[in-house]
């Protein structure tokens, strides 16, 4: 192909490109405003308070603590008795 | 003793040729910036040895049957490590800064100028007798202009492997460049009052808005752009992982373990890419150039972007933090915040920087999906 | 502008079928579960992002060249992924209840009769048109009623690699369901005087003892039942590296980054078998009604054995921990602690749950090594 | 296959696969007991002693660390002097 | 019912060949080493439970399609994993000890005489009927007098696979007999006076040392023996990764995880080399002889290299110190310390003796590169 | 080949790969020398110093430690207005 042909294809290349990108950008602005607005008026609590229950939360995934906690926890009971 | 004799020729100092000399010697520096000038170490570091070991004459490390020619096999060539490496990434980033504000992602956009500017550079490079760049090269080079490592690599391996240590090279050496590239630019295309600005705090982000971004992202980028679909995904993937708060044992080893190992072995891996006779070539002086001017023209494009939001909202935004735009997180919206300090000494810019710098890093995976879907066969 | 046009054909509303889009929403639903829910959120998060990723059209991820088909090729087409998850198990193991108890393992036998129940199960719904399962499929289905999740994969990438995707989500699923499934059984076919059986405390392990039991085992599956070798051989080494005391670096790797590791890869694979032609069949719906049907008859048959236990000793064993013999680990043993509270506030049943909880297990991996050894060509 | 025939071949799996769980699992319930009254005649000591003792046994397995805090000792007392 | 009967066909007990039950039982000899004796565990357990796995009859976890075959293929016979150790140890060592006395490297010269003498023995042996090695067997064979498993496990892959198992457990049997061969040969050859000597405190190493070291350790291997550099090459990246203080999520990822889970399936794998018809070989017998004799010469040649410095320097070397030539980090430092204790009770020669303790690991990955410079096809 | 011939090569290769070590540590002695020296020529600070400066430099290689650092310090200072 002759360089101005590529050229060509270039600057084609960079008008879909950066159309794309933009287009692509701009929907994802919008979803994510009305995302924002469905987390905001179906769940109207203090996103705060919200991010402080999840520290809370989440060390109970470890289910290897958790199960060792309990473990402890009963014998501990059993020793007591 | 025909022993002594087959020892001496297979000696380096007996079949070194000069192209693995410079080559070694391009790799050392490589291991300078990233040690004395902490440039980019994590990658430039194990790229740097990587080239040194590959340019052993008699060793074989990076030819077939040696370690660095099966790690590019398995992790290159099949798009395996940058993939691992997103996955990590999203896992290491809060997304909260552009969940708060969205309208950063217009910044992360602009800033993509850079790739496509590059594009058309790397093609009208043709016109100089010894340049060929195919529209695939020309693309795969494109991409240095999105200032993101994986991205680079991942394109150049599917779109123009035997430009793929030129290009990584490229791509990580500009990113430590950023604090040095940047700020002249910067402070061009702004007057003393844009960068005065001071921006409202960012509003708190709820955990179910975390957890629902990713998901957001990858419906749009399935629904329109199937071929970023691997890069977004596995970005995606991680931050599921860490902002989920479910499965902390997979978040902590996408954080470490994985995104360490493999940070090890595609740093080698490219690193094995720089051999003499694919390095030592006039392609790579014309990536080396396109990619400063990428960077540039991305910035530039980023902080133009700035001035139009800014103008647009009455003067609520700062412009500077358009520079972010292209990535390089964390290092552009340290810069970001280093340029506003010096004209505001109380003017912390880094949290809104924050915002068009992870965008920078969506927009760059979505410039790349776009180049894969129209170029990549 | 062909360019537009080539970019509008690869997006993915332009492409995607309705099989593709049913599938991502049992992917959303997968994670759904996982994360609101917290069943098996280690491995249906990922199970169910790999649904989404592979099915997303034009992206190939799962097809030859992409990332997920490099990974079920190499850990679950191997069998290598189920068995170092065995290996991982295994160092996370304390055998001391089972040790303790050593006649729980009865409990964990007759659970797996839930097994061979959903094998003349499936084979009887080929009287039903449109189910054909030959005796192989059969039996990757029919290890489901094992609860165990690495087992059930093991035996189905051997013995039917295209149900694959439905047998690990049954098996998963089910396993996450445990307790809801189990009460109500336990409540039915024990009375009030039974659930509220007090059990004597174990008697205190010996190191040593600890050390020989993987032992034991594993010469007993050496000399009978060598198929079961691969599983048992590593959930064994696993716990060996465990007991010893003298490897600890390699007991902490295999606790950790390899089950974390391979927990994310192996969850993202076999999502990867979630395709809609692969998935959205008869067989399917058959394969959760098989699941369904084999936790209730194993969790029957191990409280069943409990009751005779229970008589043999002359009231000693609480009926109620034959329920944890379906393994489930340790999810079971939960379940049952927790209806024995509901009878008794201070009667902790944990702690002899356990044992034929890691009985059942062993249990099924013997059951998977009978059928390898019966069907497996 | 017929399925008639099919369901017989699986009814006589069920019985060779329940036969085979049951009996491996007795024989490893003898196995075991076995095992357990051989570890208690030949090592007579108490067991939680034993289990205690492994604990503080069990870090010098890492190599490293002893290494080091052997150099470590080492240098000190070479500087005490 | 034939199915039976195919159940008994499949037994063990009705499979096992002689072989296997001895090379089962030679695997739990390994693992009572390893747990009872703490002879190098890290290795000899793994190595003792992979023998035990793949002599299994009819599970076959060691051929093709079974986990160790896979393990081994990847790992071994691409020569992966020795060198992922060797970056692994690289990362682990401080090489200031050498640094600060670097006359110390000839102690580590002296004691490779182990390996050359054992390759003449090799070939001696020859003269014996039932034994024909070749000059490639003989050099993997004589590697083991090296006393650096990695090394020969890397070794015997590229020259002799065959004889692999059989090198790779007498390498690491010996290694682990170090606190029993050396002491006595180290008192029969110095004198009380000599094993007195108190050596004055090493200078402190600067940062800059430390970072210059492994790069030229590694340019001097590039000159004059590139086909040392695969193993040099990753030692010295390792340590590189430790020094430069700039990496350390890498170096962390390279002394822990990688090291650690490249541990556990080097082990399985070398020990899948232990099947009956490659092991109970005389030439198994042969080279267990022979493994003992390098490790005794390789001591005597280091400790009377430790005499001649000891006159040279006028008596200021503890000839002791030469016992710790022969690699075998960290054991044989910890040797000569305890050696020198018991003449002076104040004489803590540990730090002294890891010079050429680190020494020993260059000087014998140099033979091995010398060897595959010259036997190497 | 016969068994005298290959020990001829044995020892061949004895004297050329013992040869080949000692040479190439002497070499290495002579490198290593030559690298302290300008080492300590070239910056003459007091290494201790240098490795109590190491200490401290190396954490802030750990980015991701030092950008929540940051953003911590940059969050403070904005709540404290
Ligand atoms: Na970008
Ligand atoms: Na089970
Ligand atoms: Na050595």
């Amino acid at each position: 192909m002759q360089v101005s042909n590529l050229l060509i294809e270039g600057v084609n290349l960079m008008l879909l490109g950066m159309g794309s990108v933009f287009i692509f950008l701009t929907v994802l602005v919008l979803a994510m405003s009305g995302v924002s607005y469905l987390a905001k008026t179906l769940f109207k609590d203090d996103p705060r308070e919200k991010l402080a229950s999840e520290m809370t939360l989440s060390p109970s995934a470890n289910e290897g603590d958790e199960i060792i906690a309990v473990i402890s926890a009963a014998i501990s009971r059993y020793r007591a008795k | 003793m025909g022993g002594a004799e087959a020892l001496w020729h297979s000696m380096g100092i007996a079949n070194m040729t000069w192209g693995q000399l410079l080559m070694m010697l391009v790799g050392c520096l490589l291991i300078y910036l990233a040690v004395a000038k902490k440039f980019e170490p994590l990658l430039l570091l194990p790229i740097g040895f990587g080239a040194i070991l590959s340019n052993i004459p008699e060793a074989g490390i990076a030819e077939a049957g040696g370690l660095l020619y099966y790690v590019y096999s398995a992790g290159i060539e099949t798009g395996i490590f940058p993939l691992l490496i997103f996955m990590g990434v999203g896992a290491l980033t809060d997304f909260s800064a552009l969940i708060a504000m969205p309208s950063t992602l217009f910044l992360g956009a602009a800033a993509q100028f850079g790739i496509f500017a590059t594009l058309l550079g790397a093609l009208t490079l043709n016109f100089i007798p010894g340049f060929n760049f195919s529209l695939a090269d020309a693309s795969a080079i494109a991409i240095i202009g999105g200032a993101d490592g994986p991205t680079a690599i991942f394109l150049a391996s599917r779109l123009a492997p035997d430009l793929l240590g030129a290009i990584a090279v490229a791509a990580y050496s500009y990113m430590a460049l950023v604090p040095i590239i940047q700020p002249p630019i910067m402070r061009l295309l702004t007057t003393e009052k844009e960068r005065n600005i001071v921006m409202s705090q960012l509003r708190p982000v709820s955990r179910l808005e975390k957890i629902l971004f990713p998901f957001t992202v990858l419906l749009l980028c399935i629904l329109f752009l199937p071929s970023a679909a691997p890069l977004i995904g596995m970005l995606m993937f991680g931050n599921i992982l860490k902002e989920v708060g479910v499965v902390d044992r997979l978040s902590r080893a996408a954080q470490n373990e994985i995104i360490n190992i493999v940070t090890i072995f595609l740093g080698l891996a490219v690193g094995s890419k720089l051999s003499a006779d694919k390095f030592l070539t006039l392609d790579t002086l014309g990536i080396l150039a396109l990619g400063a001017v990428a960077f540039c023209i991305g910035t530039a494009a980023g902080v133009l972007m700035g001035k139009v939001m800014c103008k647009l909202t009455g003067g609520k935004v700062n412009p500077l933090i358009g520079a972010a735009g292209v990535s390089a997180v964390p290092m552009a919206a340290r810069v970001v915040n280093k340029v506003g300090l010096e004209s505001n000494h109380h003017n912390f810019l880094l949290m809104h920087a924050m915002g068009p710098n992870v965008a920078g890093v969506i927009g760059s995976a979505v410039a790349a999906g776009v180049l894969l879907a129209l170029v990549g066969h």
